[in-house]
């Protein structure tokens, strides 16, 4: 029978989770990055701005694949040499203030970069970079006399953001967010690439070992499209509330 | 009257890069003056009021609340910046504001808005807030309206509304830009009853506002600004009986 | 540095060598030789999977601390990283369907499609001595298994003992075999296979090496050997 | 320093070293990658423009197909898609008597035909996506107009509704060119060496993923700022009836 | 007079859904007769002009073009289809439509507007095409804008482009659905000139609209449009100042 997974239905299970929980994490620090790009971008120190420019326009011209081979190598050569730079610079210098110091690792000599975290934090690097430009958007789109009236009650500036500027922005960001999530969620099928044991991964191998590759990764896209029906219906309903108050 | 005026405003002055909007502008409110300022588009007039609160920040000049000083400090290039934030955001919470676009917080509903700024600035429990709350919606005749989005309402009733969110800060003083004029007629109308109850009260009201009618038969006092400077003021019945300058006389004759 | 913990870097798609079961768990000789070896240093260990073709990377980013991975002591890793001394040597061979003609000459390869592994030592030889064939390379030898079956490519050039167990010994493997003689030159597959490690963990070098001594003299190794092969695979 | 003994000094540096001798193999990469490229968006096109168009018809027998197409084809990972195709033929059509299948079989042996055909039938799901939504926001007075001056129904498709709404499509499709630029990077993954495939082999070569995927980065870079410039001018050439006039 | 006329309606009716909004409207248009309809907002103006041309199919009636019956043919569930697609796609190029939101088409320029219908319906030379459309832009006065694309044109000059795009047909008939109620005043003469300009060449017209004036100085017939049917009809210096309807009475009055 075509879906007979041959025992690996709870592999390809396990990996679905990994695969759920990657996206979710990944979203999230997504988010947190868009929302701090998004900022910069629009703010009036020069220094800032540019960085945030750069970051937007490199990740959104370099295809996933690349950078996630850049940051889970790259990154984690980087991280290390890094620590072993300051560990020596440290050493040294409390042995030439008492010649009996001994080596004493100060930062860790390496750093664990799990495929799992590499794989949160690239994903969750790339998106920043799209959610950056959705949420800037979006907070463009808030009338800028909503802003001035809470400024006008004596708001301070993060009451101001808190209070008035997210709630409003939301809105607008919706469907871009939608958009944005839904490409993530594809794209996590790329960490198997770089070794997470993810759905992907799970289906590659059980399909190496029986050498039926078709099954294994047909389940998968069925998976995802699960997945997908899911989001868009709970995105469409999000939209729907926030759209109440915009008449 | 009052020994200490309500708000003193001294010598103040406003420049866009090198468009002088402000040349120089006094003003003293005392406790229940109802000033009504006029001036032609591009006077300066929201400027005015806009740089009282310090939502832009005035070149020069000093603004007094109760004779409390707002504190601000010069930069190299010529612009001020407030030397408290703290205080300068005390202050605005004394000095409520009402726009002309009303700029009501659409993702809150009218009652959410009035209470807003009494929660989240002033820090009263939101219990007491919200009685409060149903008081000046009564007064602003919007307490059956009280659950509803700024969207659902028509502008007359958003700007009632943002009146009401004004009231609820207790402030020392109200500053209405232009508040009728984005209204059709009839809106127009039901927005002045509630200013005129207000004046009745006794509240000290800054109104930009281009309704003769109401500057003449509200307000107890009249400033005309034209080309940066206070070109004429005085009481209503004399300013508008017996105009001194010529620039004035015009302006009323076209309104009229 | 004291060594007692040891992260050690294994594929897990390389049957005999290393497998990975439905369950997730992985199996095979590398692994048997990973955890006897770890026993005899007695340090705890733990296993790291790892695609092939990112293996070496991961262990200079410290990933792990050693590769257990049936690799080839070639002369090209030597400049990247140190090895132990060989604890195994399987030559590398050709496979094909069966009847297929095989002569290693650059004039009989032309155009012959080779599927390969990327960043093997086999991938490195037939790029070297058959540059006008078209040389495919894929991540794992069960992928590049598929496409010799469906006929994408002619050849699969791999190591023999995991081409015995990942293609031949496989349900309908039996229209397959090996062609052309085993492979086994030192410029191309080293002296056999090692355990590799970063360049400047020396102690830990001396370690690998003292416990390959050890199980090869107390019988370990040949219990290993025979759970998986009927031949020796230490190739002396 | 005479310029021999700086370029002896420079190409001391093992990264110019790679460079010197792989920039061959990063050509011919970058080549593939593009024509790989070219070919799936135009092939798209042919794919996007009916099958937008019947995804818009009320007429449920003509939407459906149209519709299971697009959400197949947007709902999962584009390698989930390369993998079905490839390794579904080499399962389903490989050493297959069925007359059919010998007929095709020929072409999906080749790895480039498999990723050109899913990249092809992506692409297309995509644009078909943005077609359908730049038809929407046609106005419809234009369309009555047009019907009341008696165009054919046809005529009205190719003379009023498709121009204008390519040229409301335009910077959507651009993103889309750009995002199948990036998904393009997969195709290394079914031995096919394009810049990312090239990429590999170099970094197998040299253990060295930074430094190799760093290039394959930068040139995908340059690719995309080509790509937006040139959309940048089609722009400025097919929307002068949206922009406002230069006085 | 003809012994055919130009254009000829026959007892047309036209639901949606439940709502019927004509109930049997007869009209008979002569070469060279300019004939108003007015009627209140609602009144199914708009309706009775798509369903001369087959935008909106009637359900029951008959349309005439120089005696030349359009076919429809029924469905079962009582609309009706044109029978012959040719041929309406033919009709409809003989009845020029100048529509209230101009629709003009945004990507084509000026002149690639006028030029559509004629070479890519009537198949004329793109040449001939080109010098006859010059012609009508001089007439409409819009020949220096002919390069233009519509959203860079005012109102006014949108309309008269559209009014250009119609003549270039050579239309029988030419309807106009209120052509001037998206204008400012100063537009609407703009256009009104251009009108009665064609009304004076002898063009044939049937125009929807709410400007008396018109009405009454320019077209030869008026027909006042009530609950879906013709409630008051003839010459307009007859029905303006001896309407019979009360209905037309007082529509007039408050229009005034
Ligand atoms: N943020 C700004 N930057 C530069 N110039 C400004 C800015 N805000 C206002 N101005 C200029 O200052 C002048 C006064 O503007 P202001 O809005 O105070 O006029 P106003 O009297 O309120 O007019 P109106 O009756 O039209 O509202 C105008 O010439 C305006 O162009
Ligand atoms: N497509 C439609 N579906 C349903 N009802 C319609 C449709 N088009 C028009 N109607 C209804 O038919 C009636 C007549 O509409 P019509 O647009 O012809 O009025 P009108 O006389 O042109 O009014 P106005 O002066 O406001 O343009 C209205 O009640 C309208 O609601
Ligand atoms: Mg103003
Ligand atoms: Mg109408």
């Amino acid at each position: 029978m075509l879906l007979d997974l041959q025992g690996y239905e709870s592999t390809i299970l396990s990996g679905a989770w990994v695969t759920l929980q990657v996206a979710l994490l990944s979203l999230f620090v997504a988010v947190v990055l868009g929302m701090l790009g998004a900022l910069a971008k629009l703010s009036s120190i020069t220094f800032l701005r540019w960085w945030a420019t750069l970051y937007t326009t490199v990740i959104r011209g370099i295809p996933d694949l690349i950078l996630m081979m850049l940051i889970f190598f790259g990154g984690q050569i980087f991280i290390n040499e890094f620590n072993v730079t300051i560990n020596d610079w440290l050493n040294e210098y409390f042995q030439g203030q008492d010649a009996a110091h001994e080596w004493v690792s100060y930062l860790p000599d390496y750093v664990d970069v799990s495929p799992f975290f590499a794989g949160v934090a690239t994903i969750g690097f790339i998106f920043g970079a799209y959610m950056a430009e959705t949420f800037r958007g979006a907070i463009i789109a808030v009338d800028k006399g909503q802003l001035e009236a809470a400024r006008a009650y004596g708001m301070s500036s993060w009451m101001v953001f808190r209070r008035v500027m997210f709630p409003q922005m939301m809105r607008h960001a919706l469907p871009g967010f939608g958009n944005n999530w839904l490409v993530l969620l594809k794209t996590t099928a790329l960490v198997s690439i770089i070794g997470l044991e993810d759905m992907v991964k799970a289906a590659g191998d059980a399909g190496g070992s029986t050498q039926m590759p078709f099954t294994f990764y047909f389940v998968v896209a069925l998976v995802f499209l699960v997945f997908t029906a899911i989001s868009t219906s709970l995105l469409s309903h999000a939209e729907k509330k926030y759209a109440i108050v915009s008449r | 009257m009052n020994a200490i005026p309500t708000l003193e405003v001294k010598a103040l002055h406003k420049k866009f890069g090198n468009n002088e909007v402000l040349k120089g502008i006094d003003l003293i409110a005392n406790q229940g003056d109802v000033i009504s300022i006029l001036g032609s588009s591009g006077s300066g007039k929201s400027t005015f009021l806009r740089c009282i609160n310090l939502l832009e920040m005035p070149n020069a000049g000093d603004v007094y609340v109760k004779g409390e000083l707002i504190q601000m400090k010069p930069l190299k290039n010529g612009e001020r910046i407030p030397a408290n934030q703290k205080q300068v955001e005390a202050i605005r919470a004394r000095l409520a504001m009402v726009f002309q676009g009303f700029n009501l917080w659409s993702h809150m509903t009218v009652l959410e808005n009035i209470i807003e700024a009494p929660v989240h600035v002033l820090g009263m429990p939101k219990k007491q807030a919200i009685e409060a709350a149903h008081e000046y919606l009564n007064k602003v005749g919007l307490y059956d309206r009280r659950e509803y989005y700024p969207g659902h309402l028509s502008g007359g009733q958003q700007q009632r509304a943002a009146i009401a969110r004004a009231l609820a800060v207790d402030p020392e003083v109200m500053l209405f830009d232009e508040p009728t004029s984005a209204l059709d007629p009839e809106l127009v109308g039901e927005v002045l009853t509630v200013m005129r109850n207000l004046a009745e009260e006794g509240r000290t009201m800054l109104v930009v506002t281009h309704e003769m009618a109401f500057a003449r038969d509200v307000s107890n006092k009249v400033m005309f600004l034209h080309q940066g400077l206070v070109e004429e003021q005085g009481a209503p019945e004399q300013i508008f009986t017996q105009p001194k300058s010529e620039r004035f006389k015009q302006f009323i004759s076209s309104v009229y | 540095k004291e060594w007692k913990n040891v992260r050690i870097g294994i594929e897990g798609a390389y049957p005999p060598f290393s497998w990975t079961e439905p369950n997730g768990e992985v199996k095979g000789f590398d692994i048997d030789m990973a955890n006897a070896l770890c026993e005899e240093m007695k340090v705890k260990c733990t296993l790291v999977k790892q695609d092939w073709d990112g293996i070496i990377p991961a262990l200079l980013a410290r990933k792990f601390d050693a590769i257990i991975a049936t690799m080839d002591i070639t002369e090209e890793r030597k400049k990247k990283v140190a090895f132990s001394e060989k604890y195994q040597h399987i030559p590398a061979r050709f496979a094909a369907k069966k009847g297929t003609p095989i002569e290693l000459t650059t004039e009989f390869m032309f155009d012959k499609r080779i599927g390969v592994q990327r960043a093997t030592s086999m991938d490195t030889y037939v790029t070297d001595n058959f540059p006008k064939a078209q040389v495919k390379r894929y991540g794992t030898a069960d992928e590049a298994y598929l496409d010799l079956k469906s006929g994408r490519i002619d050849y699969v050039m791999i190591d023999s003992a995991a081409i015995s167990d990942g293609l031949l010994n496989k349900p309908g493997g039996d229209a397959f075999e090996f062609v052309g003689p085993k492979l086994n030159d030192p410029r191309w597959f080293g002296e056999g296979a090692g355990i590799a490690m970063r360049k400047n963990d020396t102690e830990l070098k001396a370690k690998f090496d003292a416990a390959i001594k050890a199980i090869r003299a107390n019988g370990k190794y040949k219990e290993l050997q025979d759970k998986y092969f009927d031949f020796d695979v230490y190739g002396d | 320093m005479s310029l021999e003994a700086f370029f002896l000094w420079f190409s001391q540096f093992e990264y110019v070293q790679l460079l010197i001798n792989e920039w061959p193999l990063y050509l011919s990469g970058l080549w593939t990658t593009l024509w790989l490229v070219a070919l799936s968006l135009f092939l798209g096109l042919f794919i996007a423009v009916p099958a937008g168009i019947m995804n818009n018809s009320n007429n449920w027998a003509i939407k459906f197909p149209a519709w299971a197409f697009i959400y197949f084809f947007r709902g999962t990972p584009l390698l989930i898609q390369l993998f079905l195709i490839y390794y579904g033929a080499g399962q389903f059509l490989a050493n297959n008597e069925h007359p059919i299948a010998l007929a095709i079989w020929p072409w999906f042996q080749e790895a480039w035909f498999c990723a050109l055909l899913a990249f092809t039938l992506n692409t297309g799901a995509y644009t078909a996506e943005i077609v359908r939504g730049s038809i929407n926001t046609m106005p419809s007075g234009e369309i009555e107009a047009a019907k009341a001056y008696g165009l054919s129904r046809f005529k009205i498709m190719s003379r009023i509704v498709l121009p204008s709404s390519f040229r409301r499509a335009l910077p959507a499709y651009s993103n889309e060119v750009i995002f199948m630029l990036h998904g393009s990077a997969l195709a290394g993954v079914v031995t096919i060496v394009d810049l990312t495939g090239a990429a590999r082999i170099v970094n197998s070569r040299y253990y060295a993923p930074f430094e190799a995927f760093i290039t394959a980065g930068m040139l995908y870079m340059m690719t995309t700022f080509v790509i937006v410039f040139l959309f940048k001018k089609w722009e400025a050439r097919w929307h002068k009836h949206l922009k406002p006039l230069k006085v």
